[in-house]
């Protein structure tokens, strides 16, 4: 605990100088003494909408002949996009509660290949769901544990997991992709549809509706919140500051395990490669949705809509016929754009 | 200080000995046929008779057809031999390429890839599977039913039939290029000796089959030569990969006298490594003509032979087939190209032949020329 | 509670403290920096356990593990450092943990009635959906205190609850805390101003040395008596000013002179002057503007217009570095923040503003560092275990000498600042070494610098200022001079703007 | 500077009741008149050099038979991890001024080919020289702009100049490596030797040295050290913290461009992919070397024990023979347990 909030300190300080002259100039235009409810609406707030937006537009003219609006493509970045959604609700409350965890793409990994593995020896979807789950649990209380109780940092710990989920993966694998034939899973997760809406999206869906309601109206979410912000603050303040960052490790790896089920689901294989990188992805997504990637502060919606524009980008730039590096070039441009409009003065 | 004097008591191969059954073995592999059989035991059709006569490229030209190119990754000559001469020969046809992908070895990427190429509505789709033949089976699936005509790349994807979900695949022979890497090694070392072998970690058939025609040669051309490591590697580090690994082979292995490896990239640590513990005599054969190993054997380097792909011959018939397929032409369900064996005195002249442009600067003046 | 004992390490804080509260009572809790009122406070509050000794609530032996605990025991505390969440809001850091739910869901509407109420109550006009760190530092305390509040604590604990607290807030607070008494709850108070003591407490306790010295109802123990078990057995001296060298300072040519200093709408329009020897005072409500003339002249805030001249000459200053180099100089408001690094050592903060001048080429003269630390330490007599202790650890009054010897360390390498600006000099500072610190401040004057000092507490800011601006608004209302100034509740009417 | 300050005061406080108590303990021990040099023998702080002793005996023990102890093998180690090491002494300023540099690995690729291609196009490895420090500088500039003055939290900054690099090294290069035939060029950076010594050794001994003396030394490195600890109080002491958080970048982002240099001398190539990941082995390396991942304090050598401690390592289990999955999953262990036990209670 001490080190996230020494880092949360650094974050604040780094922050300070300049943006304190500017923000008490605001202060400044309202009358000292009745300090009433600040003016919220602030454009920046919503920044990542903006910004989808205006891509969305661009693509829409400047990619019209080259099918960007078909319903297909649309539904293809959705498809795309809906397994980062999903981490990306979860990474929303580790990033609030000033913690980060780098281990989820090679938890997902593990879980695609545990799940078709028990899968191929049991002949059973729900057995081999309870193996992933048990994946993520599993590796959610290590990363818990380590973090809350024995106060390692997060960034190393799940790196540290990382290295061992994705080698544990393909070790078990032997490096092998592991077919599923069980259609029952692969319908459910990822590969099939619920009327015309692909199961992926409904799982997106899910996840961002519980995550919003979970975030803002619990107790538990206010707590991640209060954590994030201050943790000694918080323990002063009677919240179990240790639990709730295990707790909020434990989620992160659970959820990682049902992306990795996604992953399995829609690519009907397990293979150690699903989710390679996905932290990354899940981050970017998560601070360009306006979350602090210094706590105590969290949007789910911000996050879901800030994987959907990455994935948006990708999809744009292939169809403009650009090459992969130059992909990667325009996206870092994008996001340090994004992240410094979204940026407070 | 035991290592220090290793680099001279154990030179593992006596240069100067009778080439001639080495380079006969490699001669008649290059003049018979290609040694691999289809994905369905098809026998490959010569790629040679994959042609387009000038009223069937006009009638293409007609049509207005428009390609995607799905990659798995990009960044070696292979693959950028091939997506030259598909560009070269779509642009012949007036095909227009809507879609150029790279998976950079994801193939969760590729699949996402192939689908947002759908979207441009493709009219052909070149791509390559071999990264997960069973995961991008539905990706590909879509393809077929949305119309699009497929070529593989070396092998199809999985449960995928010829003439109906497919258009032809077209390969190179991986196994044969084992076969040459294993003469060319023997050769290296006079028949005699420990090998190592750099394989790749995940068993695509592309990897499975360069690695058995190495292996079973050594063993049943070579009595005298044995591996004594053999190891996996799965990138994307392959050059430091490459070179620990190598590192620690010539320490546990004072007497290793050469490495043979998939591609050139692990070999370019190998070669790294061997220079490093100053072992000069260290003999590396490897898989596909890539700039530096190349280099490394103008210079009469580590590299005594390479067995290289002909992607930009494979490009130039994929794109032809895939013309096949517009015009509704029937075609053959499988053509390998055959591996072509590559030494010094000839690595210009392959260069030429198998990349279809001048070989580098730093190539000709490492070689003289 | 009885007997109780505390140590961290081998080092022992409290070694057997007695403390008893009545029902409904106000009990003063008493003692210098690192007396260990804090310490024994967060054991009653569960954050700390003690090694021996009782603690009994109504009787009942307890021991709280976690401020949980102690919570549901109905102990309520307002923290000395505070216990609040910059980025929520108002009302969620006060029901923070125990928000109103309604169908599993918190219930914010609820949530935000209630705080309005308890604000009210307390006559804070706080809006609670405002976000805390939208607030300036005043609104927290009083946030602190209606989070404490809410909980309808039956002990509640108040750690220097004032320390922060604009006048007006202040008496607020006490009517508050009269209230409470009526409801019959117990109140802990811990401060280090004699004059609130007397106005709010019943009784009284003085821990030293981590032991009870003293107890008793406030009304039979003399303040003379508290103020010696507080400091010991020393006598307090007051502060001693030697003669003014220089007697004819406003005649004499100005070091520093301001003239129309506007900074956003915080500070408008400001002009003074401050001659050598001078100790200039800055009274004020909260957000009057104090602090960010301070900053201002120091280069961390931006000057929207006017001029600043020191020794006649007009100086830009773009950053503090400007300012040190100028020999314009500042001990901010925050220690803990602005003044120090609290994981670094003595030393280490000790040095940092004159390592450009330590140099023996481009590498520091560690030697020479030493030596001139060992200076300061003796010169300030800082009482630290040796100069590789981490400041952090210091008590409050230690760390706000190294703060300003600091600066004095400037002078030893050959740039005596001509500017000494501070800013709450003696926030949280035990009564002892306020006076240390004020004696010091007296010393610097008299080498010649200027001094800039703002303070809240008005009987401080008197026995020290030459002359007081008070400010209003961001702008200067009134100028006294000392011998205008009749008494302490002259400043404070003409600070409150009633005259 | 409201927030701030009270999550930095009370960051510190959470950071007291622990670490405080035994070394207060340790304080009071011996008379306060004699500030000797404090009692700073708590093996703790030299766990990486308990830790690399250690697993150097075990690895002399069982591989003795596989080679492990030949000279060769050692030098094998010595020039494997000293391009790491020379980042590492970077990084260890970048830590401890409490930024990150995610950005490195990617400088290093993208300066081997520009290095390459201007030397194959000019013939100069003077030039070559140039253009690579050019590249790191240029890099270095708009990294310390984006942190140190926009104030965009440096994770991010550097995450999307990984990507930015990167790619424009992909694109230049065409994904294709770029030999390199000036020998002068070679044997100075990382191929040749000096007497019996390596170049990259000399490289390596360099990049420790210096970094030591202006860590310790000089002003620039207090200052460092200050602003990592607490930026506000370091700014009201007069450092000019941005200028110092920029300096930091930059420096990274030159030595990353030189490290990028020995890539190219070493392997004789430009190619995009040298220092791929390098940057977690960099971070991995400070952090085990004992400096925080949150700032305030820095040790340039246990990061270089740190690094060469990873080399190690992984040169033990490849001579052991195991699997990669199998390194991966030890270097994580390692890794936790390392950490765990340098933790200061
Ligand atoms: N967690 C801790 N670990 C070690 N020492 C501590 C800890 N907390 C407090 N101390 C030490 O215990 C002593 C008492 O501190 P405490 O905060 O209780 O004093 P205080 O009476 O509240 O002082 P102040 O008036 O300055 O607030 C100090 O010397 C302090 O340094
Ligand atoms: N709205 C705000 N946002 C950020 N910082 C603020 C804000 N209001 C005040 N501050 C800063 O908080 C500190 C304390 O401010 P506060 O309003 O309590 O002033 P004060 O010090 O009591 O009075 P004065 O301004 O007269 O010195 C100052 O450093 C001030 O600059
Ligand atoms: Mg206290
Ligand atoms: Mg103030």
């Amino acid at each position: 605990m001490t080190t996230q909030s020494r880092d949360a300190q650094s974050a604040h300080q780094e922050s300070t100088p300049g943006a304190n002259a500017e923000s008490l100039a605001d202060d400044r235009s309202r009358p000292p003494e009745r300090p009433a409810l600040r003016a919220r609406l602030d454009w920046r707030d919503y920044a990542i909408y903006i910004g989808f937006a205006v891509v969305f537009c661009l693509f829409a003219i400047f990619l019209r002949d080259d099918g960007f609006l078909n319903t297909n493509n649309l539904l293809n970045i959705a498809r795309q996009t809906a397994i980062i959604v999903v981490m990306a609700v979860a990474g929303t409350f580790v990033i609030a509660s000033a913690q980060i965890d780098l281990s989820i793409g090679a938890v997902a990994g593990l879980s695609s290949v545990v799940v078709a593995m028990t899968i191929a020896s049991t002949g059973s979807a729900a057995i081999g769901i309870l193996a992933g789950l048990g994946v993520g649990a599993a590796v959610g209380i290590v990363n818990g544990t380590l973090v809350a109780l024995l106060r390692i940092p997060s960034f190393l710990v799940t790196l540290a997991m990382l290295g061992i989920a994705g080698g544990i993966a393909q070790w078990m694998s032997n490096f092998q992709p592991v077919p599923i034939l069980d259609t029952t899973f692969t319908n459910a997760f990822g590969s099939g549809e619920i009327g015309p809406a692909p199961t992926l999206l409904v799982w997106a869906a899910l996840a961002v509706g519980v995550g919003v309601v979970v975030l803002n109206k619990t107790r538990y979410g206010r707590q991640v919140l209060a954590t994030g912000g201050n943790a000694v603050a918080a323990q002063f303040s009677g919240v179990r500051t240790r639990r709730i960052t295990f707790y909020v490790l434990l989620v992160s790896a659970v959820v990682a395990s049902i992306a990795g089920m996604l992953y399995a689901g829609r690519l009907q294989t397990g293979r150690y490669q699903w989710g390679t990188g996905d932290e990354l992805s899940v981050i970017a997504a998560v601070v360009l949705g306006g979350t602090s990637l210094f706590g105590g502060n969290g949007r789910v919606v911000g996050s879901a809509v800030g994987a959907v524009f990455i994935g948006l980008i990708n999809n744009g730039l292939i169809l403009a016929g650009t090459d992969v590096s130059q992909q990667i070039i325009i996206q870092g441009v994008i996001i340090i754009i994004a992240v410094a409009l979204a940026k407070k003065k | 200080l035991v290592a220090c004097s290793s680099a001279d008591s154990s030179t593992g191969a006596s240069k100067n000995c009778d080439t001639k059954p080495y380079d006969d073995a490699i001669a008649a592999y290059s003049s018979g046929a290609v040694l691999g059989k289809g994905p369905y035991g098809e026998t490959s059709a010569d790629a040679g008779t994959i042609e387009l006569t000038a009223e069937e490229v006009e009638q293409i030209r007609q049509m207005k057809a428009t390609a995607a190119v799905v990659m798995h990754f990009s960044g070696d000559s292979w693959s950028n031999a091939q997506v030259a001469a598909i560009n070269k020969e779509f642009d012949k046809l007036g095909v227009r390429i809507v879609a150029k992908t790279d998976a950079q070895a994801d193939p969760a990427k590729q699949f996402s890839d192939i689908e947002t190429a759908l979207a441009a509505k493709p009219d052909v789709m070149v791509s390559i599977p071999s990264l997960d033949t069973t995961a991008l089976a539905p990706a590909y699936r879509k393809a077929v039913e949305q119309g699009v005509k497929l070529v593989f790349m070396e092998n199809p994807a999985k449960d995928f039939k010829a003439g109906s979900d497919y258009v032809s695949v077209v390969a190179t022979d991986n196994y044969g290029a084992g076969v040459l890497g294993a003469h060319q090694m023997a050769r290296a070392l006079c028949g005699e000796g420990e090998v190592g072998v750099v394989y790749h970690a995940a068993e695509a058939p592309t990897n499975v089959l360069r690695q058995k025609g190495f292996e079973e040669t050594i063993a049943s051309d070579y009595p005298d030569m044995k591996v004594v490591e053999s190891k996996g590697f799965l990138g994307p580090d392959w050059k430091g990969e490459g070179s620990q690994t190598v590192n620690a082979w010539l320490t546990k292995h004072p007497d290793l006298g050469g490495v043979w490896c998939f591609f050139d990239a692990p070999c370019e640590g190998a070669i790294d490594a061997a220079r490093s513990s100053g072992r000069n005599d260290l003999a590396v054969t490897t898989v596909d003509l890539g700039n530096n190993v190349a280099l490394d054997m103008a210079q009469d380097g580590f590299v005594k032979g390479i067995a290289a792909a002909q992607p930009y011959q494979q490009g130039l018939t994929e794109a032809t087939l895939a013309g096949y397929a517009l015009l509704g032409k029937e075609a053959p369900p499988f053509v390998e190209l055959p591996s072509v064996p590559v030494a010094r005195d000839d690595v210009a002249e392959s260069w030429t032949k198998i990349y279809d442009v001048e070989p580098p600067s730093e190539l000709t003046d490492a070689l003289g020329q | 509670m009885t007997g109780v004992r505390k140590a961290f390490g081998k080092f022992e804080v409290l070694r057997g403290v007695d403390l008893e509260v009545k029902r409904g009572e106000v009990h003063a809790l008493l003692g210098g920096n690192g007396a260990g009122k804090s310490t024994l406070m967060k054991i009653l509050q569960g954050v700390h356990t003690h090694d021996a000794g009782r603690v009994e609530v109504d009787g009942q032996a307890v021991e709280f593990t976690s401020p949980h605990d102690a919570k549901a025991a109905g102990i309520g505390m307002v923290f000395q450092e505070f216990s609040l969440i910059p980025s929520l809001s108002v009302a969620r850091n006060i029901f923070l943990g125990r928000e109103p739910r309604r169908f599993g869901l918190t219930d914010d509407a609820t949530m935000i009635r209630k705080s309005t109420e308890i604000l009210d109550r307390m006559g804070a006009d706080i809006e609670p959906r405002t976000v805390l760190s939208d607030l300036p530092v005043g609104y927290w305390q009083l946030t602190e205190i209606a989070k404490a509040l809410s909980l309808d604590a039956r002990i509640l604990i108040m750690d220097e609850p004032t320390a922060s607290l604009p006048y007006h807030e202040v008496e607020q607070l006490f009517s508050l805390i009269d209230r409470l008494r009526d409801q019959d709850i117990s109140v802990i108070y811990i401060s280090h101003r004699m004059a609130e003591i007397e106005r709010v407490a019943d009784s009284l306790t003085v821990i030293r040395d981590g032991r009870t010295v003293l107890t008793g109802p406030v009304a039979e123990v003399p303040s003379a008596k508290v103020v010696e078990s507080i400091v010991g057995s020393e006598i307090l001296h007051g502060l001693k000013r030697g003669e003014p060298k220089f007697a004819s300072t406003r005649s004499s040519a100005p070091v520093l002179s301001i003239r129309g200093l506007t900074s956003g709408h915080r500070v408008q329009e400001v002009s003074f002057d401050v001659a050598a020897g001078e100790v200039l005072g800055l009274a004020g409500l909260i957000g009057s503007g104090r602090t960010e003339i301070a900053n201002c002249l120091f280069g961390i805030e931006r000057m929207d217009a006017g001029q600043v001249f020191l020794d006649g000459r007009s100086l830009r200053i773009r950053g503090p570095q400007d300012a040190i180099d100028a020999g314009i100089v500042l001990v901010p408001e925050d220690r803990a923040q602005q003044g120090l690094v609290l994981g670094h050592t003595v030393r280490t903060n000790l040095l940092l503003p004159s390592l450009g001048k330590l140099g023996r080429g481009p590498l520091i003269d560690d030697g020479r560092g030493s030596k001139l630390c060992a200076g300061l330490m003796s010169r300030l007599d800082i009482r630290a275990s040796a100069l590789n202790e981490t400041v952090g650890r210091l008590s409050g009054g230690n760390q706000q000498k190294v703060v300003i010897s600091k600066w004095l360390g400037l002078q030893h390498v050959g740039q005596a600042p001509r500017v000494l600006i501070l800013d709450e000099p003696t926030k949280g500072v035990d009564i002892a070494t306020k006076t240390e610190i004020m004696q010091l401040v007296l010393d610097i004057a008299d080498t010649g610098a200027a001094i800039i000092v703002i303070s809240s507490e008005l009987e401080e800011l008197l026995s020290v200022a030459d002359r007081v601006l008070v400010l209003r608004a961001g702008r200067i209302h009134e100028e006294l001079d000392r011998s205008d100034i009749a008494d302490e509740e002259a400043l404070q009417l003409a600070v409150q703007g009633v005259n």
